[in-house]
């Protein structure tokens, strides 16, 4: 059966939002540092489909004038000229991600988000001089050996 | 368990933003401000890809802000990652295999070519300064990672950089300074489809590539020592 | 020659020209950042001088707005535009190497962008690049743990960020334009229906997450906690109003509907009880302030879900008294950055910084003759004057909460005056000239009360006469 | 026609969307996620927006692949001489 125009836009809409929605669940779901960079990279690509999807016309045609007279109907050049520089702004972000995630890895040893969470809290605690807070829903909590957690830290973990 | 409900959560996440999107007129969509560029390009910037017309011409400042980001994200990367002052320490790296060396001594004046390519005919064919000076800053890195010895020199590229940018924005502010308004298309169209058309918006693309590939080349560069 | 653009492009210009300036001569590399800030305040007052007190327009590029990019100050732009360089000149960072003070320039030119742009599009990309330039900043305390709570901002800053492109997409799809004026002419055919209401809710939580609204606001403690504290206070004061003053915009211009007030009462309100209670039970300094900036953006939240006027001037007195109080009291931050225990005594050897602390504490809270009690007292009136149940448990919540916050920051006041013979804090040199600075400043505003809510008034009148921002900006004024 | 051919694409583009999460090697992740960029700049060109496949290719696929595996080398979770990882 042959698919007509309408349905070549909602597949699109569907490809598009099944792309924000796989990179939202990454983004819930994963523990890995990168993979929640790469889930909000997929967030974004989602969002450029919807953004060029939105200025797309069935019957036209690229907005380039090829010297020849116009042929049909244009698309719409303005939201490609904003997806343009939003692709670019995607790709800032991530290579500033990355290059946080190195100096993490260096300090702290991992690169698990939840792991992450309770280091920073010790941290932030220690640097304050508080004992951290019990809540932390893994009280003895031990990092995996062999990460060089900061010196003081470890000294006040003992001393508490 | 916990699979289960995250995929819950993404069924209910799909559903919502498909309900979202099927109301959306797409493909249909009131096109006002996008038929008028449309029709005033070819008379008022005289860029045969409006597109680049709408990025530097209608939008420009957007296109400065977006340059900007890129220039903040890549000194930010450099800050974290040699918090030094670019003084990080190299460690010794030998050559790469003979295919990589062959490969990048043919690659590099090609992608140079093509990204200048690119960048140049920003107002004509699809590309631009964008695109343009990531092929650039591809083509030094293929020529970093083969060579052990070339060491990326970040006091030049970071001159480029600046340079460039400086660039950009002084030729929005000599629109400014000749009264008319900050960005203003200068110098006379030209016919559309020429190469010397489309008034300073070549001018434009080439700061905007020169200063992508000089940040991008420095960020690997960067991120690779 | 109209010269609004140039507070926004030439501190663009001087971060692009710090690393070369730096090679030809390093004692000028050290004022030429705060030489540029200098300039732009002056570029803008002498704006806000010659406009006797009506818009300036200028269009990029020459086009007209709906074709292109407009800025348009009025009173209340100009009035943050002017701010930001002033306060990123007074908390410029101490320890500035070139790539810092590239940052602070950026923040600045952004969010001078930012206030006075008028173009959709353009204030998302204005927010992006003052989201980056926060993000470098706080990095740049170079620690392990500024660098973990900076990638977690940095997460929640890019889903903020693609929340705010599907709003716009929606947007787009429905009227076909991006500039302010042109959408404040559509939306009541083509915006009123759920689909924009959608497209409200989509913008609000993807600029929320710099104005610490409710679902987005975790990174809060972390970020002012491991951030130096002169860049925790330009945060918290200065960054956090702009995105208040783009949610305002928004909301006035093109999103005016009642069940969009409603979202923000809401999450006002969530925010307001959520900070404070969290301040509350916090354990040290800066991450309690850090808790009492988002209950304090509840209230602002709030001030701005009442409709008309009065809601404009309460959402104007709460924002300019949190851009007064917040940085002080962080300033006060970095003298006291330790645990609130060991503050026990630390008001006998620092009397000025503690008796500045409990001032700001009073103002705070709103004890009557300071300047917080008037912006609460407005809120309140505002919130009465509708009659609405929502207002009415609203009212109850203000304050309820302000009953804790009173609680939490008398305690800490009364411990620093606590009789103690040993203090363990170890005493740094805090900016105590700066803060004795904000001070004076709150108490000099207390007589002029009056005449300042006048000029509160009349600003608000200016802001919310939307018919006259459409004129001046599609009358195609040069 | 043209509309089965979009179909497969975004059909192949939404399987390696999910393939990013499922991936436990990281490598594969990243390649994975160069895939969705490539077949995301297919979709522009369907699209009618030469400039934004273009660009989408070239920052989307090439430099944020880069980026990305010359971090995790970075990160150690790669030995590219030994060619094995641990994720």
């Amino acid at each position: 059966m042959t698919l007509n125009p309408p349905d070549l836009i909602t597949i699109l809409a569907a490809g598009s939002v099944g792309l924000i929605a796989i990179g939202t669940i990454g983004l819930a779901v994963s523990r890995h540092l990168l993979r929640l960079v790469l889930a909000l990279g997929l967030a974004e690509a989602g969002a450029n489909l919807l953004l060029v999807l939105a200025g797309y016309r069935w019957d036209a045609v690229a907005p380039i004038l090829t010297g020849a007279a116009p042929a049909g109907a244009m698309v719409d050049p303005i939201p490609q000229a904003l997806v343009l520089t939003s692709i670019v702004i995607g790709v800032g972000v991530q290579a500033l991600a990355v290059a946080l995630m190195i100096r993490i890895k260096a300090a702290y040893g991992t690169l698990d988000i939840r792991e992450l969470k309770v280091l920073l809290e010790r941290d932030i605690c220690a640097e304050a001089g508080i004992v951290p807070p019990s809540s932390i829903h893994r009280p003895n909590y031990q990092p995996p050996p062999g990460t060089a957690l900061p010196a003081r830290v470890a000294s006040t973990g003992e001393s508490a | 368990m916990h699979k289960l409900a995250s995929l819950l959560f993404a069924l209910g996440l799909a559903f919502l933003l498909m309900g979202l999107a099927a109301q959306l007129p797409l493909g249909a969509t009131p096109m006002g401000i996008g038929a008028d560029i449309l029709q005033r390009t070819p008379s008022e910037i005289g860029s045969a890809n409006i597109v680049t017309a709408v990025v530097l011409a209608y939008r420009g400042i957007d296109t400065l802000g977006e340059l900007t980001i890129l220039f903040a994200a890549a000194t930010t990367a450099g800050m974290v990652l040699s918090p030094a002052g670019g003084a990080a320490v190299r460690k010794a790296r030998e050559d790469a295999g003979l295919v990589l060396r062959a490969g990048s001594d043919l690659l590099f004046p090609l992608l140079l070519m093509v990204g200048f390519y690119i960048v140049l005919h920003g107002h004509l064919t699809p590309g631009g300064g964008f695109q343009g000076g990531v092929v650039l800053a591809a083509a030094f890195f293929v020529s970093f990672l083969a060579r052990a010895e070339k060491q990326p020199s970040h006091s030049c590229l970071s001159l480029i950089e600046a340079v460039a940018g400086a660039a950009f924005i002084g030729i929005g502010l000599a629109a400014l300074l000749g009264g008319g308004a900050f960005l203003q298309p200068l110098l006379e169209t030209g016919s559309v489809g020429a190469l010397i058309s489309a008034g300073s918006l070549p001018l434009l693309y080439l700061a905007v590539g020169l200063k992508v590939g000089a940040e991008l080349a420095s960020l690997l560069a960067h991120l690779a020592e | 020659m109209n010269s609004l653009v140039l507070p926004v492009v030439l501190p663009l210009l001087a971060a692009f020209l710090v690393q070369p300036v730096r090679h030809v001569s390093s004692g000028l590399a050290r004022w030429f950042g705060p030489a540029v800030l200098v300039l732009c305040a002056g570029l803008l007052t002498n704006i806000a001088m010659t406009s006797d007190a009506n818009p300036v327009t200028a269009n990029i590029g020459g086009f007209a707005p709906p074709l292109g990019i407009v800025f348009y100050a009025d009173s209340l732009a100009l009035l943050f535009a002017l701010v930001v360089p002033l306060f990123a000149l007074l908390l410029w960072p101490r320890a500035s190497d070139d790539r810092v003070s590239a940052l602070i320039l950026l923040l600045v030119g952004s969010g001078t962008g930012l206030a006075i742009s008028g173009d959709l599009f353009n204030l998302f990309v204005f927010y992006e690049l003052l989201s980056i330039a926060c993000i470098g900043l706080v990095a740049s305390s170079h620690t392990p743990r500024a660098y973990a709570a900076t990638l977690r901002y940095l997460l929640i800053s890019g889903f903020g960020s693609v929340l705010a492109l599907v709003g716009i997409t929606l947007v787009y799809t429905q009227t076909g334009s991006l500039n302010l004026a042109h959408l404040s002419e559509l939306a009541p055919v083509h915006l009123a229906n759920p689909l924009g209401l959608a497209a409200f809710a989509c913008l609000l939580i993807g600029f929320g997450v710099k104005a610490e609204l409710f679902p987005v606001n975790a990174w809060v403690a972390e970020v002012y906690a491991t951030a130096p504290k002169r860049v925790s206070a330009l945060l918290a004061g200065v960054v956090s109003n702009l995105a208040i003053l783009l949610l305002l915009r928004l909301l006035l211009l093109v999103f005016d509907q009642p069940e969009a007030r409603q979202i923000l009462l809401v999450l006002g309100l969530i925010g307001l009880a959520s900070g404070e209670l969290a301040a509350w039970r916090a354990r040290d300094l800066p991450r309690m302030l850090a808790f009492s900036s988002i209950g304090q953006l509840g209230l602002l939240f709030i001030a701005m879900s009442i409709p008309g006027e009065m809601g404009l001037i309460a959402a104007l007195a709460v924002a300019l008294h949190h851009l007064l109080l917040k940085p002080a009291l962080f300033l006060l931050a970095e003298r006291w950055s330790g645990s609130l225990a060991d503050l026990a005594g630390a008001g006998r050897r620092a009397p000025l910084a503690a008796g500045l602390f409990t001032l700001f504490a009073l103002s705070l809270v709103g004890v009557p003759p300071l300047p917080g009690f008037w912006a609460k007292l407005v809120l309140l009136l505002g919130l009465a004057a509708q009659d609405s149940a929502l207002a009415q448990t609203a009212i109850a919540g203000v304050l309820l909460i302000t009953v804790v916050e009173a609680h939490y920051l008398f305690r800490l006041v009364g411990l620093l005056f606590t009789k103690t013979e040993h203090s363990s804090v170890p005493h740094r040199g805090g900016d105590l000239a700066l803060a004795s600075l904000f001070g004076v400043l709150l108490l000099a505003s207390m007589p002029l009360l009056p005449a300042l809510a006048d000029g509160l008034a009349w600003m608000a009148g200016q802001v919310a006469d939307v018919g006259a921002y459409r004129a001046l900006t599609l009358g195609g004024a040069q | 026609m043209m509309a089965w051919m979009v179909l497969l694409l975004v059909a192949l583009m939404l399987g390696a969307a999910v393939l990013v999460l499922v991936f436990d090697n990281l490598v594969a992740a990243i390649a994975a996620a160069s895939v969705v960029s490539l077949l995301l700049s297919l979709v522009f060109v369907v699209l009618a927006a030469p400039d934004v496949a273009l660009t989408e290719a070239a920052v989307g696929a090439g430099l944020s692949g880069a980026v990305l595996a010359l971090g995790l080398r970075r990160l150690g979770l790669i030995d590219l001489i030994k060619g094995e990882n641990n994720a």
